[in-house]
């Protein structure tokens, strides 16, 4: 079944944009837990919002109708909002401690 | 079937442990290989996927296209989370951003396309680099600058590369199985009467369009009065005869050819502000939080300085003793 | 007397082959809504108590107020018992509470459990003695409890207060769930007045333990609920009853669900009346002062049990074994209970044993189907079982908390311990089932003689273990008296106080005042009374839900009928219980003593020594043969006690959560990255699991299907 | 449109509100900053009682909302507790600050001053929940839940001046944000799978994929995210990572707030997105019960989130911690409901939130009425014997925990009695099972909360909490202490008002089989 899906690969079908949008929101997601740079991290979660927003679009092109377009604007708009907070927020806890290391900020456990 | 998951299981399999490779702090030697490995891997997915490069069939050029956009877009994403500078991690993903838009233009999501890279790449990055920059380094004696120890050692690279890659057989389990096969495509005509549908709310669209096909029509739709209507959509050899239309009483026959339909952005736009102004409305409210947030959490004192906080105990005390007189 | 009595017995013993009973079932009334105060009076006292505690009194009010409102509540009780028809039990609606009712798979199911009263005799029964006894008690904690004024004083009502409410609720309830409320409630308030002594680790301990292994019962009952209410579709027991009565579930026929309802409601049973293999935190428990362990743990909410089986009689019968279980665990917790009991030293856990071995009595009968001895039982022991724990109350008040039997003597001889010694007296008595005069003998008679009638599997060995069980009960109960009350005046006092408002000087017991000595009295009489009230409770377990007739004697001869026998060899084993007694503790004690120093002080007399060995002959035969092997089984179920129940059962359940708990603590490390980490791997675990399970399940089935 | 418009009323009405505390909150006067939680309460009030008048059958039937009187019970909830929960905030932020104005060492100065912005989060992520309620399209759910969470990460930021606060706030932002994306992507696979983004067009969409033979891959692989993603607002594992720290770092207010709010966020959220799979069944013949993997999927997470939660509470010594994790906890419980599913699980479901936000903020209530040396307290100990000096509260903790426990007959029996009630009629008596020994555990340590304050001994340590120099947490405390033992009388009306809340669906939703006029039929393999 796949062999023959990738045979058919002459013609670019939805399952190639989700399969794009797929990898970036895994490698977005490893990059989140892999990375310690707060920004960096921060970055990966928009990096999985974009994987997002791509099957977005493409689920939206293929059942023709507008409404994937539109929630990829609500989307950035969050994106942007979470983004001042967060960055805001690096900017505080960089004053504190003169790193971005997230690590730095582990002392409450167990 | 179930050699096919095997053979693309192995595949991934070899890119998952190239990017651990890369991801993990070791000798350069070891680096180049894992990304020679890791090429070879996406390589023979490319070679599998695009047989058909350099084909003359122009309906194949959105495919070439596509694998280009797509690629340079999963490279650097990958090289994003890899790479020891932030900065150059930042701009990777304006890689991954510029590609997607392109991957949108494919779709024909043109004012997506754009509005991403004015949003994402134009404004949003600009603010991280500017974040990244206020925390950027000083250079070292010898002028280099040197990536602190966290940026260079990942956290737990064997964890966080095993939950993508379970991650990954999930979504791409349910891409095989799901996407290419159980999904089918809505009938065209249904799309279609949908659009026209759209066309015949937005104000004076329709009015418009139908003066362009037949301009004697002007007299029949005057602009003050009830709006056009359809009143039965068919389609017969690819064109669309709309009528007859119903108003102030009378129809009409009217063929419309397809440019009339609206355009991408135009659907856009009628959705957000036909269906979803209050979504538009509340996106205003958590941008406007946002900005409230932002200005609470940067401003410079959020503590007070040390004497400021010894006054403020012994105010306290005397607060505490004058309140202690009783119990709840 | 003894042949009247027994004369009244026979006319309801009828023909055992009747197996269908037409259960009385309660009807609605608008009637009698006052006795809904009788419930709410206690809750109002509650309220009063933590509103002294806010209020930070220093006084006795608290006590006062409690007295005061239960008294009302017993008068109440009274009134209603009064105007209570037989043969009418009612149906008193007080408060909406719960009220559910949903579509299921084609009818409409309702989950109904209002606050509403059920009455009829049984629960008349039931709250006379709670209501009274919880009136008495109070009044003797008021000065039983003063050194705490102030302290602790407030907190204690407050509890017997709760007590009182929920175990209302539980008896007065007309459905199962507001009997699990209250058997919640009592429980809970039992944990609260046990550990009221917090600062005693032993207390804390004996808190956790009693709430720990309440819980395993309270477990069974819920389910037990819960599967009446899912094959009846009530809760209430008018319903349920009348669901019974129509006959619609034979025991042939019904499924494993309805025939797990009874063991399920015995599960609760033994956990509350603290019954093999339940018992175990009934002796703790006595680390509560003492009006506490009589009211709580002796008189009232320990027969929350035998309630339970009484009130679901019916639904007993739904399997045929359960009764037979029911009346051989308490044929066996009597007998091992009694057991521990002679070898203890302390007289309030003799006590306790002793309760534990009479519940053990009152379940016996149940099993021999005498509801009647049962419930006669109950009250009985009630009356008695709260003058023992108010005296050794009183002993422990007066001597600074000494319980040890070896340590205080000759009280009767003590100003000012007369009526202790005496109420005490009547009271071991009664428990030794001493003919005639006493409340004890009558009852326990009852269901002794039933075991020896009814047929059923081994219910004449039942019958015997009573008799031994009555032998050893009347031992233990006088080797209690003749240690503390009788012989020469010796004492010493126990820890309590002892530096504390005594000084340093020479220790004086105090003896009771007025209000314990009058509550002593009042209890006795009411224990004396209570011998010319079988016929009234025996009409009464007639109205009730727990009506069954019990099979009667063939043969009239006098030998043929165990009722007319019974009198007579229980009364030689009680008294010959009594008679060892005396003769170890009272009469040898001394004479031990005084030949020892005799012998020693005299050389010439050295021969004696062989008749002293003799004594000792004697003591170390009966320690060989009759206390040693006792001594043995009651210390290893002491221990068994000790270190089985409480390592591995209750601190077993403590601990294993905590191990678990340790093992996922790493987890918790307090890094980003690693919750990242879990949380994605976490769920990309679940949602690979779920969505490839299919899959997998079929592939093992094909590897399956080709191995095989 | 203009009919949803009327139901968005007390959201425009506490909007309002958010604009005039910001603003108020930069006064020079101070007596105007104090007014601070006055003002909030009245706008909780005024919108508490806006509410019911705007729920009219006609209104209810053209909005075509898939849950039309959710709305009504949740938000007049929400503003209830939400005044309790203004009354904990009382004098929590700019404490330092306040003081050393007043004593004219500092001046005044607009910056500095978060009193108003605090306040104004706290609103604004309860219009975030009350809008959830509202949603009928996912891009609504998608804001609305960011709405939710976004002040709160702030909240949990300013709440104070330490850096526990901070590192709290780190950890519950960027796993929030990780959360987020999770669901989104979710939410992009439920577009993939049906086209639509309106629930009650996906709930048509797959009332046909089921009567098709079952539902698309995509909608199960997209749902399975969605549930998880909304679930990290209830701290349901494995998404639960970051509660105990979180919940340690925050102040007791904000402790109080973030265990009620999101969390009901997430209820509704969960609610309304298996509501569009619905409880009909997909599988086998008149089968009960969600899709198999979402049902597999859930149970597993209901039941390693009560056992989890309860086993990890035992190990604590901070209260709050503890707090945090029977929290989780209860999570776990209010997930059987949802499993349940209608009319009684949900009913259950909303009833325990009520039920949940009273004990539960009765319990934050007692720890954010002390403080020690201008700390507040945190662990076990310091609760020792506080039935000496303040009995008040040590009776309220001890029935907001006896409440927690689920002790008849307070607050937490009713609404655990009818959970359960829910789940075995539902059938799934094996989680009924291992939610009640759960109960019997969570005993172990909520005892602790009873049996300190009232029978343990001060120790010296104990000896030195006071109570704050503000009496309004301690008044939170004694209402929601009364509510325990109160409400339970009431339980049988406020049953019925959440009874109200799914009686609609279940004669629509349920019974939906394949439309004739469906654009189109999924084929299956």
């Amino acid at each position: 079944m796949m062999l023959a899906a990738i045979e058919n690969l002459g013609s670019i079908t939805l399952s190639h944009y989700i399969f794009t949008s797929a990898l970036l929101f895994v490698i977005g997601l490893i990059g989140f837990v892999t990375r310690r740079n707060m920004i960096v991290m921060f970055l990966c979660t928009e990096l999985m919002f974009q994987g997002a927003a791509i099957a977005m679009i493409a689920f939206g092109r293929f059942h023709l109708n507008a409404s994937g377009q539109v929630f990829v604007i609500f989307i950035l708009t969050v994106a942007a909002a979470e983004a001042a907070l967060a960055l805001a927020l690096v900017v505080l806890l960089y004053r504190r401690r003169e790193t971005l290391s997230a690590e730095v900020w582990s002392e409450l456990k167990e | 079937m179930a050699s096919s998951i095997f053979y693309l299981a192995c595949v991934l399999g070899i890119a998952t442990a190239a990017l651990y490779l890369l991801v993990r702090p070791g000798a350069r030697a070891l680096k180049l290989g894992a990304t020679v490995v890791g090429l070879g891997a996406l390589g023979w997915l490319v070679q599998q996927f695009v047989g058909m490069l350099g084909g003359d069939d122009p309906s194949d050029r959105p495919g070439v296209i596509f694998f280009i956009f797509s690629l340079i877009a999963v490279a650097s994403a990958v090289r994003m989370i890899t790479h020891s500078r932030p900065i150059y991690s930042a701009l990777y993903f304006v890689m991954v951003v510029l590609s997607s838009a392109g991957l949108f233009l494919l779709l024909e999501a043109e004012f997506m396309a754009f509005a991403l890279i004015i949003v994402y790449a134009g404004a949003i990055l600009i603010t991280y680099l500017f974040v990244l920059m206020l925390a950027q380094q000083a250079p070292g004696e010898d002028g280099t600058v040197q990536s602190p120890e966290y940026d260079r050692i990942p956290r737990e690279p064997a964890a966080g590369v095993a939950v993508g890659f379970v991650m990954l057989a999930l979504l791409s389990e349910m891409i095989f199985s799901g996407v290419s096969t159980e999904l089918t495509e809505p009938p065209v005509a249904a799309a279609e009467v949908a659009a026209w549908r759209e066309l015949e709310q937005m104000p004076g669209q329709l009015r418009r369009e139908l003066i362009r096909v037949d301009p004697d029509l002007e007299e029949s739709f005057p602009a003050d009065q009830t709006p056009a209507k359809f009143s039965r959509i068919d389609e017969q050899g690819g064109i669309f005869t709309v009528g007859p239309l119903g108003s102030s009483g009378q129809t009409y026959e009217v063929s419309l050819p397809h440019s009339a339909m609206p355009q991408n952005i135009q659907r856009v736009g009628w959705a957000l502000v036909h269906q979803y102004p209050a979504s538009l409305e509340l996106a205003g409210v958590i941008l406007l939080m946002a900005m409230f947030g932002a200005v609470v959490l940067a401003q410079r004192q959020i503590e007070l300085s040390d004497d400021e906080k010894l006054e403020a105990a012994r105010a306290h005390q005397s607060a505490r003793d004058a309140a202690n007189g009783g119990d709840a | 007397m003894l042949g009247s009595f027994a004369a009244t017995i026979l006319p309801i013993v009828v023909s055992s082959e009747s197996a269908v009973v037409d259960v009385p079932v309660a009807q609605a009334t608008d009637a009698f809504g006052w006795a809904a105060l009788i419930l709410w009076l206690p809750a109002l006292s509650t309220v009063l108590c933590g509103l002294c505690a806010v209020m930070k009194v220093k006084s006795k009010l608290p006590g006062w107020i409690t007295v005061g409102l239960l008294g009302t509540s017993f008068l109440l009780t009274l009134a209603l018992f009064f105007s209570y028809e037989y043969e009418n039990p009612v149906i008193i609606h007080a408060l909406q509470w719960l009220n559910i009712s949903w579509n299921g798979e084609g009818e409409t199911v309702q989950f109904i459990a209002n606050f509403a009263l059920y009455v009829d005799s049984l629960t008349l029964l039931w709250m006379l003695f709670v209501t009274g006894l919880g009136t008495l008690i109070a009044l003797y904690a008021t000065e039983y409890m003063e050194v705490d004024v102030g302290k602790g004083y407030t907190r204690f009502f407050a509890g017997i207060s709760v007590f009182l409410f929920a175990m209302s609720a539980l008896v007065l309830g007309d459905n199962l769930v507001m009997l699990y409320l209250g058997w919640e409630g009592v429980g809970f308030a039992s944990y609260w007045l046990i550990g009221y002594y917090y600062k005693k680790p032993s207390a804390v301990a004996a808190a956790k333990k009693a709430f720990i292994v309440n819980r395993i019962g309270d477990f069974g009952l819920a389910l037990g609920i819960y599967f009446i209410w899912h094959n009846f579709g009530t809760v209430e027991y008018r319903v349920l009853f009348e669901a019974l009565n129509a006959g619609g579930y034979s025991t042939e026929t019904a499924g494993w669900s309805v025939r797990a309802i009874p063991y399920l409601l015995m599960l609760g049973a033994f956990g509350k009346s603290a019954q093999l293999p339940l018992y175990v935190w009934l002796p703790d428990a006595m680390e509560g002062p003492t009006p506490v362990s009589a009211l709580i743990h002796a008189a009232t909410m320990v027969t929350a049990g035998v309630y339970l089986i009484a009130r679901m009689y019916p639904v007993m019968l739904l399997d045929e074994y359960a009764l037979p279980i029911v009346a051989w665990i308490g044929g066996l917790t009597a007998l091992l209970a009694a057991t521990i009991g002679m070898a203890q030293y302390d007289i309030k856990r003799i006590f306790a044993y002793s309760t534990i071995s009479q519940l053990g009595y009152m379940f016996l009968g149940l099993g021999v189907l005498t509801s009647f001895g049962a419930a006669y039982h109950v009250f009985t022991h009630a009356f008695f079982k709260a003058v023992l724990f108010l005296t050794a109350g009183a002993v422990m008040h007066g001597f600074a908390g000494q319980l040890d039997l070896r340590k205080v003597s000759g009280l009767r001889h003590m100003p000012g311990w007369r009526i202790v010694s005496w109420t005490m007296f009547y009271g071991c008595l009664c428990l030794a089932g001493f003919p005639l005069i006493t409340n004890g003998f009558y009852s326990k008679d009852e269901i002794i003689a039933q075991a020896f009638i009814t047929p059923g599997f081994g219910f004449v060995a039942l019958g015997v273990i009573g008799l031994i069980t009555a032998l050893f009960t009347a031992y233990y109960a006088f080797r209690v008296w003749f240690r503390v009350c009788a012989g020469p005046v010796h004492f010493e006092p126990g820890d309590d106080h002892h530096n504390g408002e005594h000084g340093g000087g020479e220790f004086h017991p105090h003896a009771p005042r007025l209000v314990i000595n009058l509550v002593l009295v009042v209890i006795t009489i009411g224990a004396i009374a209570s011998i010319f009230l079988g016929d009234w409770v025996l009409r009464g377990v007639g109205d009730s839900t727990a009506v069954y007739p019990s099979p009667h004697a063939e043969g009239d001869g006098f030998w043929a009928n165990p009722h007319r026998w019974m009198p007579w060899v229980a009364s030689a084993a009680g008294i010959g219980g009594i008679l060892l007694a005396w003769y170890f503790h009272l009469a040898n004690r001394s004479a031990a003593e005084r030949m020892k120093n005799a012998l020693l002080a005299n050389g010439l007399t050295r021969w004696l020594p062989t008749a002293m060995e003799n004594k000792w002959y004697v003591d170390e035969l009966y320690h060989a043969t009759v206390r040693a092997p006792l001594w043995i089984l009651g210390h290893f179920l002491n221990l068994f006690d000790r270190y089985v129940v409480d390592m591995f059962l209750v601190d077993g359940i403590a601990k294993l959560p905590r191990a678990l708990a340790r093992t996922f603590q790493p987890l918790q490390n307090g890094i980003l990255q690693s919750y990242a980490v879990s949380m994605a791997g976490g769920l990309a675990l679940v949602a690979v699991l779920v969505v490839l399970m299919p899959q997998f399940v079929e592939w093992v089935r094909s590897v399956m299907g080709g191995a095989g | 449109m203009a009919d949803k418009l009327w139901f968005l009323i007390p959201e425009i009405w506490l909007f309002v509100g958010v604009v005039v505390v910001s603003v108020m909150g930069l006064s020079r006067r101070k007596m105007f900053r104090d007014l601070l939680p006055l003002v909030v309460c009245v706008f909780l009030v005024g919108a508490f009682i806006i509410t019911p008048l705007l729920y009219s059958e006609q209104r209810i039937s053209a909005a075509g909302l898939l849950m039309p009187m959710l709305g009504k019970y949740v938000k007049m909830l929400v503003c209830a507790i939400g005044v309790i929960l203004t009354m904990l905030s009382v004098g929590l932020i700019d404490r330092d600050l306040e003081a050393s104005m007043s004593a004219g060492r500092t001046r005044f100065d607009p910056i500095r001053v978060n009193r108003g912005e605090y306040f104004s989060f706290f609103m604004l992520s309860i219009i975030g929940v009350m809008l959830v309620c509202n949603a009928n399209d996912l891009i609504w759910l998608f804001l609305a839940l960011e709405l939710t969470s976004l002040p709160t990460y702030i909240m949990v930021a300013i709440s104070r001046p330490s850096r526990k606060a901070q590192e709290a706030a780190v950890k519950y932002f960027f796993l929030g944000a990780m959360s987020a994306a999770m669901f989104l992507y979710g939410f992009a696979l439920l577009y993939g799978a049906t086209g639509e983004i309106e629930l009650t067009k996906l709930r048509d969409v797959f009332a046909a994929q089921a009567a098709a033979g079952g539902l698309n891959r995509v909608a199960i692989v997209g749902l399975i995210l969605t549930v998880m993603g909304i679930s990290f607002k209830m701290a349901v594992v494995p998404m639960h990572f970051y509660a105990a720290d979180v919940y340690e770092g925050a102040a007791s207010p904000v402790t109080a707030f973030l265990a009620f709010v999101p969390k009901t966020a997430g209820a509704v959220a969960l609610i309304l997105i298996l509501s569009t799979v619905g409880w009909s069944g997909h599988y086998g013949n008149g089968a009960h019960g969600l899709p198999r993997e979402i049902l597999t999927a859930l149970w597993i997470m209901a039941v390693l989130t009560m056992t989890l939660g309860n086993i990890g509470a035992l190990l604590q010594r901070s209260a709050k911690r503890m707090l945090a994790y029977s929290s989780i906890a209860h999570s776990g419980y209010i997930l059987i409901g949802l499993i349940a599913g209608p009319p009684h699980g949900l009913n259950a479901v909303l009833f325990y939130l009520l039920a949940y936000g009273v004990m539960n903020t009765a319990a934050f209530a007692v720890l954010a009425s002390f403080e020690r040396k201008g700390e507040e307290i945190e662990s076990l100990a310091d609760l020792a014997g506080l039935r000496h000096r303040y009995p008040v509260m040590a009776v309220a903790m001890a029935l907001a925990a006896g409440s927690l426990i689920g002790f008849p007959p307070l607050l937490g029996f009713a609404g655990k009695l009818y959970l359960f009630i829910a789940g075995v009629d539902a059938g799934h008596i094996a989680l009924i099972v291992i939610a009640g020994v759960n109960s019997a555990i969570s005993a172990f340590y909520y005892l602790w909360l009873v049996g300190l304050p009232i029978l343990a001994q001060s120790t010296p340590q104990s000896e030195t909490v006071v109570a704050r120099p503000v009496v309004w947490p301690r008044v939170a405390a004694i209402v929601t202490a009364i509510g325990v033992v109160i409400l339970p009388l009431f339980a049988q009306s406020l049953l019925k008002a959440s009874q109200a809340v799914t009686v609609e669906r279940e004669t629509t939703a349920l019974d939906v089989t394949v439309a004739p006029d469906q654009p189109e039929q999924p084929t299956s393999p």
